[in-house]
């Protein structure tokens, strides 16, 4: 009865293809493997690792074929890969969206095919049924507050910045945004780490050198922080400041638990955002409302409460 | 032109030239390697501009902007190098830089190309396929496009800067007889030619060059061979280069070098052959007979499909390069710049490179002691270079030659192989180089000598070999060898 | 030149002497239809009417890319710019529709941003003769700072239903990226066969010296063939624009690699002079064929890395063997 | 084909060759220095000890990779493989290490595996005569592939203090990576200038067939190039996990157009043949000035990346015109 229900509630805007989908769903799990496909920006970037990881948790535990693909930090492969998910006529398709505005047509297309999208770590326009996604703009604000606390609402700071992706951009939106409130808080450089280790590395060994009086720093993310963090280490400049990074990546919690100039991340779950949004999907497929969004929190993990955080 | 100045970065290449070419004249252009007879030309036919002097071209002041606009007003040059595109058809290359025949939509027509072309081939006697790439010729047949090219423009002047330097005497011939007719019909052409003979030939007037200062220009008919020798070089070259006339040495003992049905994929077919030491074999015959194919197959370059290679009455298996020269072969090849010269490398190492081992200590390189065997070498050649640690390409042709002639020499060869040993060489230096290959000869070496110039051959060699078609089809002494029976063999004429 | 080398290149001969017939016309496109084969045997869906439009119009950028990048090839030089220039005639095009320009407008002036880059790269390129690679080395770097500069860093969402129309539309049912990609070629192929303009090219890439010698006018065509390949930078960074509904100033980081790994599947050699726009297509194909193919047998996505450096040399290798 | 033609063009080789060595390092050397003299000027802290170790420091990497690479254009061919190698090399040797492996055999180890995938690139490029673009384009593909399989994409940390020392620690105040990167600098102005086979590099560069016919044994010196090449890229890989204390499976992506870049500033042309080491190393450096010197300066990032493009042609251009 599910099934009816299912072919019901999709009916309006289908093509006959989909009711062949929602068939191949009919006769029960065993038979039919459920199939997904999950296309992330990129698979050289450890978050999205171990959303993949995520993934395989997925296919065992729904005996599901799940698909992953990298989009390379490319917009218009992405949209190829959602389009080669529609030819494998996937059942749901995962989107973690490299650009949420220009992945719209893709979306639009597997929607034209009655596939359900739903969207994990950011949104997308083109009518997605579900995005499951940490609050960037609230890791940034959180960050702010544990940095503006610590410094006791003064200080000269740093800001590592990222990738242009829509993440990246919120998490500096919602910290500078929380900064906002301490006004001798002074951001005394900004530049890019490129979202790795190396770069972050490198960018600041040189901001090092032109400033003598750093207080704390912020980074997009874990990698960068890192960087960050090796970066004043070999300086002799270990004491000096804190870094506050974005994540809660195992690289990251190691350098918690070091309890060294690395003080705090704020933490988001990939696996569990795929998790979350394989189980909505299913839900979405027998038929069911769904919320538009979930928000999953994301918590600021610090060398006091990292033993108890749960990690990747 | 008159008072014609030109420099490359600051080094005066041509001063104060002056030339005067006359309707239906041949004006021969001579000089030395190096002299200025190219840039001149060049300046003539729009490629270089003059740094002072004038072209005063049918009484009218030029100002050439272009080889297009040379081109155009009916001045149409021959190049020294070959300058074709490999890669294009025949067809193509003889209208490139002209307006192709196009359609209505302005779309090239490929059948109006190759129709067009056929004629101007056929015109100088020549059945080249026009549809054929030109990597796919000989170079006397890429040089055969190069002429069909130049006189497809129906020019009044036509340059022809050393047009037969690969060309055997039947090409020659066939030039010769186009030249004349172009002559006759008012054409007024330069012919530029390392090769004494043709100039007496083919020319009326001409014009030396020294060191790119005008000497001396005059009627042919009002000199000599040694006068313009004399002229051109400044000074008596203690007369051309005659092999000293030894009573014939018949070959005693082994023979150094045999060869015994020998063939490889196709085109060199069943040669036999025998040199002895101390002898010059000279290999003649018509381009593309396959003479560089046999000097190629004998050094291991390419491969032999059947016979066998004695070196010292033992049968040798050589592979490559590198096994020739361990059982003593030396090898000059055709072409100096694209088979010899590292043109990014100083004399010194362009002669030591194939010898280098010879100067390591602990693995690292001595280059101070190499002086010694070098400096041995430039003066045996008598090379003539500012300084060892001077690049290669900044020597004369002819300087060039010697060099790669060194390095073979450094390994101590018992045989030698060349392939065209002074081709584009000038008469000083072609001399230098002839007389250095008997020295080496009366030393002992067995040379083996590819080349197309008969003379050359004719004076030089001990004993004459003339192959045709990939086949060996006659053995001559010095004795009987004249011009008309290496042409009557290498033509393959065999009905005695 | 060694005996190993000997016994190679031995081997190398019979195995020509097998194949060689058919191989010596087909060459690559022979490759393409295996890999077309073994993945219809074994990739679901692949055959589908709806796949093949898929993998058409997922070459068409890089296709578009590729056939500029060949006139290039063929003489001899290298445009490393193409990603860049991409990106920010996307960027542009999009910014001047969304500022109220008609998108034709917009349109065309992205391309001629395209156009424009390519005409500095020819002129650093054939008038003060320095090497193309660094030359679109610099273009590439500084190309995609403008692109980030004018963006601010941001996708600028397209919003004109004109201009998005010939990146994500179809007419009937075929999607516009895949007409233009035609057109382009089928104008390359007889822009290259049949105009002075394309016999110069290969000219000039068969032996540059001859020809200038010649008359022919090297600088221009040179600045030409530079000017075409970002001309097809620009119509790709449009095409692209409409596709993902936006212009990126990221947007086509690498395209570069993939546009000369195409040129030269397709049989263009880096020589110069030899080549043909048809084989273009083919590496084209090749290339998103491999893609599609592997994404729809669900290969692991570093293992696509793997199989996809390792077909790329392959294929190469099978090619040069027929020769 | 004719002397007369060597000639004409010779002289003004010869002219170069003789006197313009001395200049044509001189001329980028100069540009090195004017750019410091302006970031002396302008950036704050720019002439501190330490930030000149700093500049050093970070070049240590690619000026490693472009040594390398030095050694393969002058042979007139290139290495787009190195990035990649690098960071397979750095994943394999943290890997071992981490397992236990005393740190000199995991540092050697994954050395080695740089070597090897330099061996393959070299066969390919040597003895099947594919170009060095396709093969090298093949092989950043499938050994980036492979360094994410076995490390299954995620960065390996690195434990042990000994190898870390490698790329982060420092003897006498002055940071390890710069000891080896003037050890290997040395070597290479060494190899290249007193040994065989670096004449013979600069031989088959000039003229490969040549360098044939005169009994160099080009398919194994090139064999040899590319392995240099990918020992290199090995080491480079070890000193970079050491440095950022982790094996990266995206380590070094792009890395070896920083690489080319360098050579090329330094003077060495693709034509082959031509060029030396020392020229890298100002290459090296003025890319490293420039990255240092706009960042104290806070230069916003996309503006860096247009400055860094402009500056890469500006510099070839400028030394082409003093010729
Ligand atoms: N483009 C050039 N740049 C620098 N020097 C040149 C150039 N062209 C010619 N030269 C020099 O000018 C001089 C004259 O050269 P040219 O080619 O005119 O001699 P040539 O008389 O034709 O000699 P050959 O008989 O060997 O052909 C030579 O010293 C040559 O090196
Ligand atoms: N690389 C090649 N590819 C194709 N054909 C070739 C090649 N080399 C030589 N040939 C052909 O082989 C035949 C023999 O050429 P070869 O060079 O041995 O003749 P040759 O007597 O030395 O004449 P030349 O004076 O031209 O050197 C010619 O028909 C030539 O066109
Ligand atoms: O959230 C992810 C990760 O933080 C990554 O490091 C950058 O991209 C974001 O989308
Ligand atoms: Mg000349
Ligand atoms: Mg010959």
């Amino acid at each position: 009865s599910n099934n009816n229900t299912a072919t019901n509630n999709k009916g309006e805007n289908k093509a006959a293809n989909t009711t062949d989908t929602a068939a191949t769903t009919e006769p029960a799990k065993e038979a039919k493997k459920l199939k997904i496909g999950l296309t992330v920006p990129s698979l050289s970037n450890p978050f999205f690792v171990a959303m993949s990881k995520g993934a395989q948790e997925v296919a065992t535990k729904y005996n599901a074929e799940v698909i992953t693909v990298s989009a390379d930090q490319d917009l218009a492969k992405q949209t190829a890969q959602i389009e080669d998910f529609i030819t494998k006529k996937v059942d749901l398709i995962l989107l973690s969206p490299f650009d949420s505005k220009g992945i719209a047509a893709a979306v639009q297309q597997a929607k034209t095919a009655g596939i359900p999208v739903i969207c994990v770590d950011g949104s997308a326009d083109g009518g997605i049924d579900s995005v499951v996604m940490s609050d960037n703009v609230m890791a940034g604000t959180l960050a702010a507050q544990y940095l503006a606390d610590r410094l006791g609402g003064k200080g000269n700071i740093v800001i590592i910045d990222g990738p242009p992706v829509s993440a990246v951009t919120d998490r500096i939106k919602g910290f500078e945004e929380g900064i906002k409130a301490f006004p001798d808080i002074k951001v005394i450089s900004k530049q890019n780490g490129e979202g790795n280790r190396e770069k972050a590395l490198s960018v600041m060994e040189n901001i090092l050198q032109a400033n003598k009086d750093i207080n704390a720093v912020f980074a997009i993310n874990d990698p960068e922080g890192v960087g960050v963090k090796i970066a004043a280490e070999q300086a002799g400049r270990g004491d000096e400041f804190f870094i506050v990074g974005v994540d809660g990546a195992p690289e990251a919690v190691d350098a918690l638990k070091e309890k060294k100039a690395f003080a705090a991340t704020s933490a988001q779950f990939p696996n569990e955002m795929v998790l979350k949004a394989v189980e909505i999907g299913i839900k979405i497929l027998d038929g069911e409302k769904v919320e538009q969004q979930i928000l999953i929190p994301v918590e600021l993990i610090t060398q006091d409460n990292v033993d108890s955080y749960r990690g990747w | 032109m008159e008072a014609i100045h030109k420099s490359f970065s600051g080094v005066q290449v041509l001063r104060n030239i002056n030339l005067e070419l006359r309707k239906g004249e041949v004006h021969a252009l001579m000089g030395e390697n190096g002299a200025g007879k190219s840039t001149l030309m060049k300046i003539m036919a729009g490629i270089y501009r003059p740094d002072s002097g004038r072209i005063i071209y049918k009484g009218e002041e030029m100002a050439w902007h272009s080889p297009l606009e040379a081109r155009g007003k009916g001045i149409s040059v021959i190049h020294q190098e070959i300058s074709l595109s490999p890669n294009l058809t025949i067809g193509e290359n003889i209208l490139m830089g002209t307006k192709f025949p196009k359609n209505k939509l302005g779309l090239v027509q490929w059948d109006e190309i190759f129709k067009k072309t056929k004629i101007v081939l056929e015109s100088i006697g020549s059945d080249l396929n026009p549809k054929l790439r030109v990597s796919e010729l000989s170079v006397a047949q890429q040089q055969i496009v190069e002429i069909a090219r130049a006189l497809s423009f129906n020019s009044e002047v036509l340059i022809m800067d050393e047009p037969t330097a690969s060309l055997t005497d039947k090409e020659i011939d066939k030039l010769f007889v186009i030249i004349n007719d172009l002559r006759e019909k008012g054409v007024a052409i330069v012919y530029i030619s390392h090769r004494m003979d043709e100039i007496f030939k083919i020319s009326d007037r001409c014009t030396i060059l020294r060191d790119g200062q005008w000497i001396s220009s005059h009627p042919i008919a009002e000199t000599n061979p040694e006068q313009l020798v004399k002229q051109m070089v400044g000074r008596d070259l203690n007369d051309l280069f005659q092999k000293k006339f030894s009573p014939l040495v018949t070959p005693q003992g082994e023979p150094v070098l045999e060869l015994i049905d020998v063939c490889d994929k196709g085109i060199v077919k069943n040669i036999s052959l025998k040199i002895y030491p101390g002898e010059i074999v000279g290999l003649a015959g018509l381009v593309g007979a396959g003479r560089t194919e046999l000097i190629r197959a004998i050094f291991g370059i390419s491969k032999m499909t059947s016979g066998v290679i004695k070196l010292n009455g033992k049968p040798v298996n050589i592979k490559s390069p590198i096994e020739a020269m361990k059982h003593g072969i030396a090898h000059v090849p055709e072409s100096r710049k694209e088979q010899g010269l590292f043109p990014n490398l100083s004399v010194k190492e362009n002669m030591i490179m194939n010898q280098m081992h010879l100067y390591r200590k602990g693995g690292v390189l001595q280059y101070a002691s190499m002086n010694a065997e070098i400096n041995k070498y430039m003066k045996d050649l008598g090379v003539r270079a500012a300084s060892i640690e001077q690049n290669v390409m900044g020597l004369s042709g002819g300087n060039q030659q010697k060099i790669v002639i060194a390095r073979w020499l450094s390994i101590g060869p018992k045989v030698l192989l060349l392939d065209e040993p002074t081709r584009g060489v000038d008469v000083g230096a072609k001399t230098e180089i002839h007389k250095i290959i008997c020295e080496l000869a009366e030393k002992g070496l067995a040379v083996l000598m590819v080349s197309s110039e008969l003379p050359e051959i004719l004076g030089v060699s001990d004993r004459i070999l003339v192959m045709h078609e990939g086949k060996l089809k006659a053995e001559l002494s010095k004795e009987e060898a004249t011009q008309e029976k290496i042409m009557y063999f290498a033509t393959g004429e065999i009905k005695k | 030149m060694n005996p190993n080398t000997q016994l190679s290149s031995g081997n190398s001969v019979s195995l020509k002497q097998k194949v060689l017939p058919v191989w010596n016309q087909l060459g690559m496109l022979i490759i393409l239809i295996l890999l077309c084969i073994i993945m219809a045997l074994f990739a679901p869906y692949f055959t589908e009417v709806n796949n093949v439009l898929n993998i058409l119009k997922q070459s068409s950028i890089t296709a578009i890319l590729a056939a500029g990048m060949t006139v290039v090839i063929l003489t001899g030089g290298i445009d490393l710019s193409v990603g860049s220039t991409l990106a920010l005639s996307g960027v542009i095009s999009v910014m001047l529709s969304n500022a109220g320009f008609p998108p034709l407008i917009a349109m065309l002036a992205g391309i001629g941003t395209g156009y424009f880059a390519g005409v500095i790269n020819g002129y650093f390129t054939a008038v003060t003769k320095l090497p193309a690679f660094v030359v679109t080395l610099g273009s590439m770097t500084y190309l995609r700072g403008v692109a980030f500069v004018i963006s601010g860093g941001l996708p600028l969402v397209l919003k004109n239903k004109f201009f998005i129309f010939f990146g994500a539309g179809s007419i009937l049912g075929i999607p516009t990226p895949i007409y233009i990609m035609m057109v382009v070629y089928v104008i390359m192929f007889f822009v290259l066969k049949y105009t002075m303009f394309g016999r110069h090219v290969y000219a000039i890439g068969g032996n540059e010296e001859a020809a200038r010698l010649t008359g022919i006018k090297v600088e221009k065509t040179l600045i030409n063939v530079y000017s075409i390949s970002g001309l097809m930078a620009g119509i790709a960074g449009v095409v692209m624009a409409g596709r993902v509904i936006s212009g990126q100033p990221n947007a086509g980081v690498s395209f570069e690699l993939d546009a000369i790994a195409a040129v030269i599947l397709g049989g263009t050699s880096f020589v110069g002079g030899v080549g043909r726009i048809q084989g273009t297509i083919i590496g084209v194909l090749i290339m998103a064929v491999l893609s599609n193919g592997l994404t729809l047998l669900n290969v692991d996505f570093y293992w696509q890395m793997i199989v996809k450096g390792l077909v790329i040399v392959i294929a190469v290798l099978l090619d040069k063997l027929r020769n």
